[in-house]
């Protein structure tokens, strides 16, 4: 028995066994969990073999299992994510109900996402994606909160996608004859042309779900915010990387191969831009924090999908680095979300105020996760945004790169705006007795920081592995050749000049921060939280600016007309249309037996009338 | 070896001859000799199923009669696939309603027991034998337990249901008559593989006509779009187990007795095209209809509908694939629809008007049923890993084989349907709380022993489909083989 | 030739029949006009050399079948139309209080 | 031509004839107890002699014929006779109305103290 | 001969049919639900006309080898027929039984037999 | 003698004509009841002849039960109608 | 406008019927080589029972015999079931007041020779037209008779069970009599005798005996639980 089996099965024992342990202790239980996910993680890191393919032989298909270079890298995320978020988890449920149902479905879904990376057949890669998706739905609509809609809504759009995947599967499966990825990929160029377009339409429709894209992306802020938040870390920063996952196959193996090749890679990543641009507006307008990193990871989303749908070698690096980085800070950002969610009782960005000596790790943790997320530069979201930036330059798409870079600057409002929004302003009573989160809680989001830290330094610790990777799928050797001629570097020396400009910047930073500190601790004096006269303007009396209530509304206004059209909406309607139609076909079984036998009459004189074109 | 086929038919209609006799002396008899009588023919069918697995099809004549002059039973893999699992749930949901009424002294309610077994050897008797007219008496036999079952609770609508029922079996029953003369008045036999053999001897026109009777009768039973009105309502007027009775048992035997029909006895072009376009048009109506129920055992029926439309969908085909399809579809629908309607009825059980809002909440105080009632329900959408994916897979996988596009478009949109009003009761089940004043009924024992091994083996096929693709492998490739049904049964000598 | 004529005459009157059972409206005389479809159609019967049905027929459905449904209408009501002249007779009920 | 048969077929002409007859008088007669009167009375004397005229003919059969004979002469009777009771107990009188001779007045009487 | 054969032809499947249309137009349109079931069994008896009536041999006789007719085996008439004709007489009477108890109960439970009244189930 | 039977036939269907034609016009139900026994009679002496015609003894087996069950019918319908039942 | 949506339809069902019918055409035989030749001689020389019919019934197409007579057994059950009444309501009588005098002692009369021409029906099953189901059904009637004559007359429920249930056993104990012996279901045990006797047809007989006890038995409960339904 391969070892990917005995991972799947150690997940599969663990999830039954830790849903039903809350029976017997709740330590017992928290243990079995955190086991469930360190041991197959150990597991799977010590026997690290790429060539090795495992074949679970059914009568009909062959599930087969191995690894690539790419699933590895993802592997890394989900493992790395899955288990700070665990421990974290633990934390969170401390004295919460349901954490047997958590538990359960936690475990399940990184199994799921593990199983899809190791899938080598589209069986056994839908198979894991549908349990990834229920897995994910049951904790979507973990809190109960008008699951009809979120949930149910959540479900659709990931059931469209899957459908949208299994009917590409199955068209493949009846074109090669085999479910295998890679006879898929070898197999695609004999296809006729319809199908050439249809399946990876199809496949980016299914991936497109998960990575929100634009279209298909109504249920994600919902879904993101409604589950918990030690789930949603995972959810956000490597649940969704799975929908990456699949559209970089999809680009790198079967796009290359068609006629319409740069149509559709233009196609998806105007649809990329434009889910990031729209979703930094919306998210500069929520007021729930959790809804405003939900909107922001959409748009982080739709970064990676810019850089892996324009796939030049140097985006395609910048693609996956971004979703590493956006793994490691949008997940520290939920975690610090849910951790003052877990100690105020509450997410909202205009009720909470001055945590940040109340909670000062968790405040530090936010901080340099922000910073990663707007892509300053001492941190690791800056390399990958700018790498993204050079290479959409260098392939010429300049209107592209505006809007990539429009909603990457405005970006910086929502992040202000979330940083005050918790931790800085004015202590209120209110929350005078909220204390730090619990270290178990605490020490993840730092590790987290940390990462995002070192990544921002040695870029190349992630870009190396980033790679090889893509040179598994016939990439030409990125890192050696275009990182080294990367604007950023030539112009400032090889990476390793890097190093002391970075930590010059850190320093600089670190001594304003300190004069600030100490400059202000003298100064300081009692403001109302609404007072920004400091800045030197007299506010309107019927407006209401402080940073957390409509800081940015003349900037909203202006960009009011681009989020008018809300895809929800349209969504909405159409469903509840299709809803209202389907409650007339059901007005045929009126409840008149007599009504029936004549449409069994009717039915029969149909058939005989059209007997001559039905049989022959 | 533990009998012949005709046992089927025999020992359960000799144990209700002795029923009521017993029934005198001992009161339980009358509920223990059911179960009995069903186990004994679970295992016969199964180790005939072994049996055949060495020695090829079992034909049995009755009377000593050869084929065609007498009645026979063809206890072929793809028959006996089909009565095992028909057996298999009448077991089960004997097990489930060995203590489901509570009234279960009452006169009527000893009827019961006999009626829902003779229900399963009706229903084994239609899928076992090889004589038309046979076949008719058999559906009859069906339909009278039906009716009787339905209308099993003195209640109002179980009488109305029971009415629309019978009123479209009549009329079915009168076609299937006509349907069966004018066959025999053309071949002068009512041997199903004989008028397979003959059938090229009939005019083109009878042919058509005589198929549209067909088509109609069995129809009804087997719930086809325009015709399957009466199905909803006895579904939900029926005692809960009843209803996975019939979509387990009698919808199984009806679709048999329309495979057995289009496939084996005409060889006209464009009947399985013909089927195809029936199931989708049911697969639609159906599950558009029960996107939009209120009640929950309606809206299980309309999903067993659609189930169905599937299955004649998987059928129609026509390649090995696709009745591959249809056949696992048909295990797991028997198996997944029994676990919803047990469990469904139980998280209802002491509403008056079983609205799907009355299971609100039910997880906290039904913990066992509600979990088994989400597999179902996640199984029956079709997610792995459960049951339901492999069938959905396999007939997807035959729809593209037959470069049928749209066909696997249609199915997988309206999958998306069956997904969401599934869904919604899942939701309430754990989310809504639960509704003041309202007691629950706690599942007895050996309820709960038929839900856990239902669900139990819906996560084991989930598993490892292969526990019983070979037998559905079986059952395909024999039903695909005509000639070889044709020739067993004609040449038999014994 | 009166063989012919005799089978005619009978099958006429067992359509006529038919048609009176289905028209009337008093639902006795519609179950007596099925009683005699049943005896008419056991005469044609024993024409058509089947005197195991025609004996089936007449026993079943000349005497059993009508007997059930005459208690039948015991049981529920004679008249096909009962329920419209009892609404009527309501609503006149109701235009004379007004 | 045997004697036998001629009587039989004179038994059977007559029978024939009163059966006729029996039916022309249900559609001739104005009321239900007249047209009672000709259905059973005639009726059952001419489908009687047409049976036995059919015996006549084959004297082979004449048991059943005897059996099926004193049925009809058994059960007609009775039958017309509690139609004839339910008429009168539903108040059909007579066409030439004569109240005198409602024989039945008694036994209506008797019969209310049963109930 | 031949030509009565013609006529009869037409007359008696003709009758049969009639019956058979005559009884499923009172079950489809009539609302007492007594008048349905008695549609349903005059449709029956249609069927029934015209099952036997397939099985009918020109100048043929009853297939019962009572004594002299034990050689006229080639005249006689088809007796399957006869027997399935038999079997769903039986069947029919016990659906009709079954039936009307329905509407006896239906009557107690509705106070009226008018079909399109009793829909309580529907959509 | 043939000719015989066909005048008694031809005649019996004048009289099954006639009670056909007061069954449909009689106005009570006792009429209507009438009609029905006398068809009744009338088919068990047809079924009779038909068989001395036909020359098949086990004919009269028919006219028997016939006989005794159109009794039985008219029976139920007249307590019926006296609201016996 | 429904009405005339199905007089259209029924007309052209009509049409094809007709036209399908009629080119079948009447009076002839239609097939070149059936099933019926086998039975007509299987009856003669095989089984020594001169109504085919009864032949066909009880042994070719035995199997529907036993089909059958389920669906009255189950005819009567469901029927039970659906005019339940709690058991104080049972002792109700079927009919308001007797008949008169005339009548009652006529059905006393005749109640016995009709019981007795059901058992010569059915018993004369194999030799005449008639059997179990005819027989059976004239043994009924002959109940009815009695229980709408007679104001309180009684059939035992217990002892109709016992009949029935005995005959059902009778039958299928036959049935496997055969099983056992011949290796096939309802394959004659007993010695086939001569055409034409009363003892002949060897199993046949014995069956429509039992289907006839069957049968009356079964209607008989069929009759009297509908006739004891009152409101």
């Amino acid at each position: 028995m391969d070892i990917i089996n005995i991972i799947l099965l150690v997940f599969l024992a663990g999830a039954l066994l830790t849903a039903f342990a809350g029976k017997v202790s709740s330590i017992v239980q928290d243990t079995l969990f955190l086991i469930t996910i360190i041991v197959p993680a150990i597991l799977f890191f010590l026997n690290i073999n790429i060539n090795s393919e495992t074949v679970i032989s059914l009568s009909k298909i062959q599930l087969t299992f191995g690894l690539t270079p790419l699933s590895l890298f993802f592997a890394f995320i989900v493992f790395g994510l899955a288990i700070l978020a665990g421990f974290y988890a633990v934390g969170q449920m401390q004295g919460k109900k349901r954490k047997g149902y958590l538990y359960f479905n936690f475990l399940l879904s990184i199994a799921a996402m593990f199983g899809i990376l190791v899938s080598k057949d589209l069986v056994s890669f839908f198979i894991f994606w549908e349990i990834m998706t229920w897995s994910s739905y049951l904790l979507v609509i973990y809190n109960g909160k008008n699951v009809q809609q979120i949930g149910i809504k959540y479900f659709v759009m990931s059931a469209i996608g899957a459908y949208a995947m299994l009917m590409a599967i199955v068209i493949v499966h009846s074109l090669t004859g085999s479910f295998l990825i890679s006879d898929m990929i070898d197999g695609f160029a004999d296809m006729s042309a319809g199908m050439k377009l249809l399946i990876p339409i199809l496949l980016l429709t299914g991936f497109g779900v998960k990575a929100a894209l634009m279209p298909l992306h109504i249920w994600a802020p919902d879904a993101y915010s409604n589950a918990p938040m030690s789930y949603t870390s995972v959810f956000s920063g490597a649940l969704s990387k799975m929908g990456i996952y699949g559209m970089v196959i999809v680009f790198m193996t079967l796009i290359t191969k068609l006629p319409q090749e740069s149509l559709i890679r233009d196609i998806i990543a105007w649809l990329g831009a434009i889910t990031a641009a729209i979703s930094t507006l919306w998210a500069i307008k929520q007021d729930d924090a959790k809804r405003l990193l939900a909107y922001s990871s959409i748009g982080q989303l739709g970064y990676i999908v810019v850089g892996v749908a324009i796939g030049t070698p140097l985006a395609m690096l910048a693609g996956l680095f971004l979703a590493f980085m956006h793994g490691v800070f949008k997940s520290t950002l939920f975690m610090v979300v849910g951790a003052v969610e877990k100690q105020t009782g509450t997410s909202n960005l205009k009720e909470v105020t001055g945590l940040i000596r109340k909670m000062p790790w968790t405040f530090l943790a936010a901080l340099i996760s922000i910073i990663a997320l707007a892509g300053i530069p001492p941190l690791g979201g800056f390399v990958g945004k700018w790498m993204l930036y050079e290479s959409l330059i260098t392939s010429n798409h300049y209107l592209l790169v505006t809007l990539v870079f429009f909603s990457s600057t405005a970006a910086f409002l929502y992040c202000y705006k979330f940083l005050f929004g918790f931790f800085l302003g004015q202590e209120e009573k209110e929350w005078a007795h909220v204390k730090e989160a619990p270290a178990i809680m605490v020490v993840p989001m730092l590790i987290l920081s940390a990462i995002s830290v070192v990544l921002g330094t040695f870029p190349q610790l992630i870009l190396k592995p980033i790679n090889s990777a893509l040179a598994f799928y016939g990439m030409p050797d990125t890192y050696n050749n275009l990182w080294k001629e990367s604007m950023i570097f030539n112009k400032w020396g090889d990476q390793v000049a890097l190093t002391p400009i970075v930590y010059g910047i850190a320093i600089v930073f670190v001594i304003f921060a300190v004069f600030l500190f100490f400059k202000n601790r003298k100064t300081s004096r009692y403001v109302t939280t609404k007072d920004i006269s400091t800045s030197g303007e007299v506010p309107k009396e019927y407006e209401n600016l402080t940073f957390k209530e409509n800081f940015f509304q003349p900037f909203l206004r202006a960009v009011e007309p681009a989020m008018r059209r809300q895809m929800d909406k349209y969504m909405l309607a159409f469903a509840k249309g299709l809803e209202d139609l389907f409650d007339f076909t059901r007005r045929i079984y009126n409840g008149n037996g007599q009504t029936y036998a004549i449409y069994a009459l009717l039915f029969v004189i149909l058939l005989l009338l059209l007997s001559n074109n039905l049989f022959s | 070896m533990v009998g012949t086929p005709v046992l089927f038919i025999v020992i359960p209609l000799l144990a209700a001859f002795i029923i009521p006799l017993t029934g005198m002396v001992w009161k339980n008899s009358v509920r223990i000799i059911p179960g009995i009588v069903l186990s004994y023919m679970l295992i016969l069918s199964i180790s005939l199923l072994w049996h055949i697995t060495e020695t090829g099809t079992v034909i049995e004549v009755i009377a000593g009669w050869k084929p065609p002059i007498g009645i026979n039973l063809v206890f072929s893999p793809f028959s006996g696939f089909f009565a095992t699992l028909m057996i298999f749930l009448g077991l089960l949901v004997w097990v489930y309603s060995y203590k489901f009424k509570r009234n279960i002294d009452s006169e009527p309610a000893l009827k019961y027991f006999i009626l829902l077994m003779l229900l399963v050897t009706g229903s084994v008797g239609i899928v076992l034998t090889g004589d038309i007219f046979n076949m008719f008496v058999f559906i009859e036999i069906v339909g009278i337990s039906g009716y009787g079952l339905t209308s099993f609770y003195t209640r109002r609508d179980s009488a109305e249901a029971a009415f629309k029922y019978l009123f479209m079996g009549s009329i079915a029953s009168t076609f299937l008559l006509l349907a069966i003369m004018i066959v025999y008045s053309q071949l002068g036999t009512l041997n199903i593989a004989e008028i397979a053999d003959k059938m090229p001897m009939m005019s083109n026109k009878l042919k058509v006509i005589s198929l549209i009777f067909f088509m109609l009768a069995i129809g009804v039973e087997a719930e086809m779009f325009p015709l399957n009105g009466w199905a909803p309502d006895v579904y939900t007027q029926a005692p809960g187990p009843i209803g996975a009775a019939f979509a387990g048992i009698v919808a199984k035997a009806a679709t048999y007795a329309t495979i057995r029909v289009m496939f084996t006895m005409y060889d006209l072009s464009g009947a399985m095209d013909f089927l195809i376009v029936m199931g989708i048009l049911t697969f639609i109506v159906a599950e558009t209809t029960a996107l939009r129920q209120d009640r929950l055992k309606r809206m299980l029926a309309y999903s067993s509908i659609g189930q169905m439309g599937l299955v004649m969908v998987a059928f129609g085909i026509g390649t090995k694939e696709g009745i591959f399809a249809a056949l696992f579809l048909i295990f797991n629908h028997a198996i997944i629809k029994g676990l919803l309607f047990f469990s469904g009825s139980y998280l209802v059980y002491t509403k008056k008007e079983k609205h799907i809002s009355d299971v609100n909440g039910m997880g906290k105080y039904l913990p066992i049923t509600s979990v088994l009632f989400t597999i179902g329900a996640f199984a029956i959408i079709g997610l792995p890993p459960f049951s339901g994916f492999w069938g959905k897979l396999a007939i997807l996988t035959a729809a593209a084989d037959s470069k049928m596009v749209a066909l696997i478009a249609i199915i997988l949109s309206v999958s998306v349907l069956e997904a969401v009003y599934y869904l919604r009761v899942v939701n309430r089940i754990y989310f809504f709380p639960k509704k003041e004043s309202m007691e629950t009924q706690k599942p007895t024992i050996n309820a709960l022993i038929a839900m856990i091994s239902l669900g139990i083996i819906i996560l084991v096929i989930g598993f490892y489909p292969d526990l019983i693709t070979g037998f559905i492998d079986r059952a395909a490739a024999d039903l695909m083989d005509k000639t070889g049904y044709i020739k067993d049964i004609l040449t038999i000598n014994n | 030739m009166i063989y012919l004529i005799l089978t005619f005459i009978l099958l006429l009157l067992m359509i006529g029949a038919a048609i009176y059972a289905i028209w009337q409206k008093d639902l006795l005389y519609a179950v007596i006009a099925s009683g005699i479809i049943s005896l008419l159609l056991s005469i044609m019967f024993v024409l058509l050399q089947a005197p195991d049905v025609a004996l089936t027929e007449a026993a079943i459905g000349v005497a059993l079948t009508t007997i059930i449904f005459i208690i039948a209408i015991r049981n529920t009501v004679r008249f096909e139309d009962e329920h419209d002249k009892k609404i009527k007779k309501e609503k006149q009920l109701k235009s004379a209080e007004q | 031509m045997s004697i036998l048969e001629i009587i039989g077929g004179i038994l059977i002409v007559i029978g024939s004839l009163f059966l006729f007859l029996g039916a022309l008088g249900i559609y001739r007669m104005p009321d239900v107890f007249n047209r009672l009167q000709a259905g059973t009375k005639a009726t059952t004397l001419g489908a009687m002699s047409l049976i036995l005229g059919v015996g006549f003919l084959m004297p082979g059969w004449i048991l059943k014929i005897l059996i099926i004979i004193i049925f009809i002469a058994y059960s007609n009777p009775i039958s017309s006779h509690a139609l004839a009771r339910a008429m009168h107990l539903r108040k059909r009188f007579m066409y030439f109305k004569n109240e005198e001779i409602d024989a039945y007045k008694e036994i209506d009487e008797n019969n209310k103290q049963v109930k | 001969m031949e030509k009565y054969l013609e006529i009869l032809n037409y007359a008696i499947y003709g009758a049969a049919i009639l019956l058979l249309l005559i009884g499923l137009y009172g079950a489809l349109t009539k609302k007492s639900l007594i008048k349905i079931v008695l549609g349903l069994s005059i449709m029956d008896s249609g069927v029934h006309l015209l099952m036997i009536s397939i099985g009918y041999l020109k100048n043929g006789t009853a297939p019962i080898f009572s004594p002299g007719h034990e050689n006229e085996l080639a005249k006689m008439v088809d007796p399957v027929p006869q027997a399935l004709v038999l079997t769903a007489i039986v069947i029919g009477f016990g659906v009709t039984a079954v039936a009307l108890a329905l509407v006896i109960r239906l009557y107690k439970h509705h106070n009226t037999l008018r079909i399109d009244e009793i829909k309580n189930l529907k959509w | 003698m043939n000719y015989i039977i066909y005048f008694s036939l031809s005649i019996m269907i004048l009289g099954l004509i006639l009670s056909a034609i007061r069954f449909i016009k009689g106005p009570t139900a006792g009429d209507r009841t009438v009609a029905l026994d006398t068809m009744t009679i009338i088919g068990v002496s047809g079924i009779v002849l038909t068989s001395y015609l036909f020359n098949r003894y086990i004919y009269l087996d028919v006219a028997l039960v016939y006989g005794v069950l159109g009794f039985i019918g008219v029976i139920v319908i007249a307590r019926y109608l006296e609201k016996a039942l | 406008m429904k009405k005339a949506i199905i007089l259209i339809s029924l007309t052209i069902l009509g049409v094809y019927l007709i036209d399908i019918f009629t080119g079948i055409g009447f009076g002839t035989q239609h097939f070149a080589s059936g099933v019926k030749d086998a039975y007509l001689i299987g009856s003669k020389e095989t089984l020594r029972v001169s109504n085919v019919v009864t032949s066909i019934v009880v042994n070719f197409r035995g199997f529907d015999t036993l089909g059958e007579v389920t669906v009255l057994f189950l005819a009567s059950m469901a029927l039970g079931g659906i005019l339940y009444k709690k058991r104080h309501d049972v002792g109700e009588r079927s009919v308001l007041f007797p008949s008169t005098r005339i009548v009652m002692s006529g059905a006393k009369l005749l109640f016995p020779s009709i019981v007795l021409l059901g058992a010569y029906v059915f018993i004369h099953g194999h030799l005449s037209p008639g059997g179990g189901f005819q027989g059976g059904t004239i043994i009924a009637t002959g109940f009815l008779l009695m229980l709408i004559t007679y104001r309180n007359y009684s059939v035992s429920h217990n002892r109709l069970s016992w009949v029935e249930s005995l005959a059902g056993v009778l039958f299928i104990s036959l049935g496997l009599a055969g099983y056992f012996v011949h290796d096939s279901f309802l394959a004659n045990v007993f010695p086939e005798g001569k055409l034409n006797d009363l003892f002949s047809g060897g199993v046949i007989g014995i069956i429509y005996v039992a289907v006839g006890f069957k049968v009356a038995a079964e209607l008989t409960g069929i009759i009297y639980t509908i006739l004891h339904e009152k409101d």
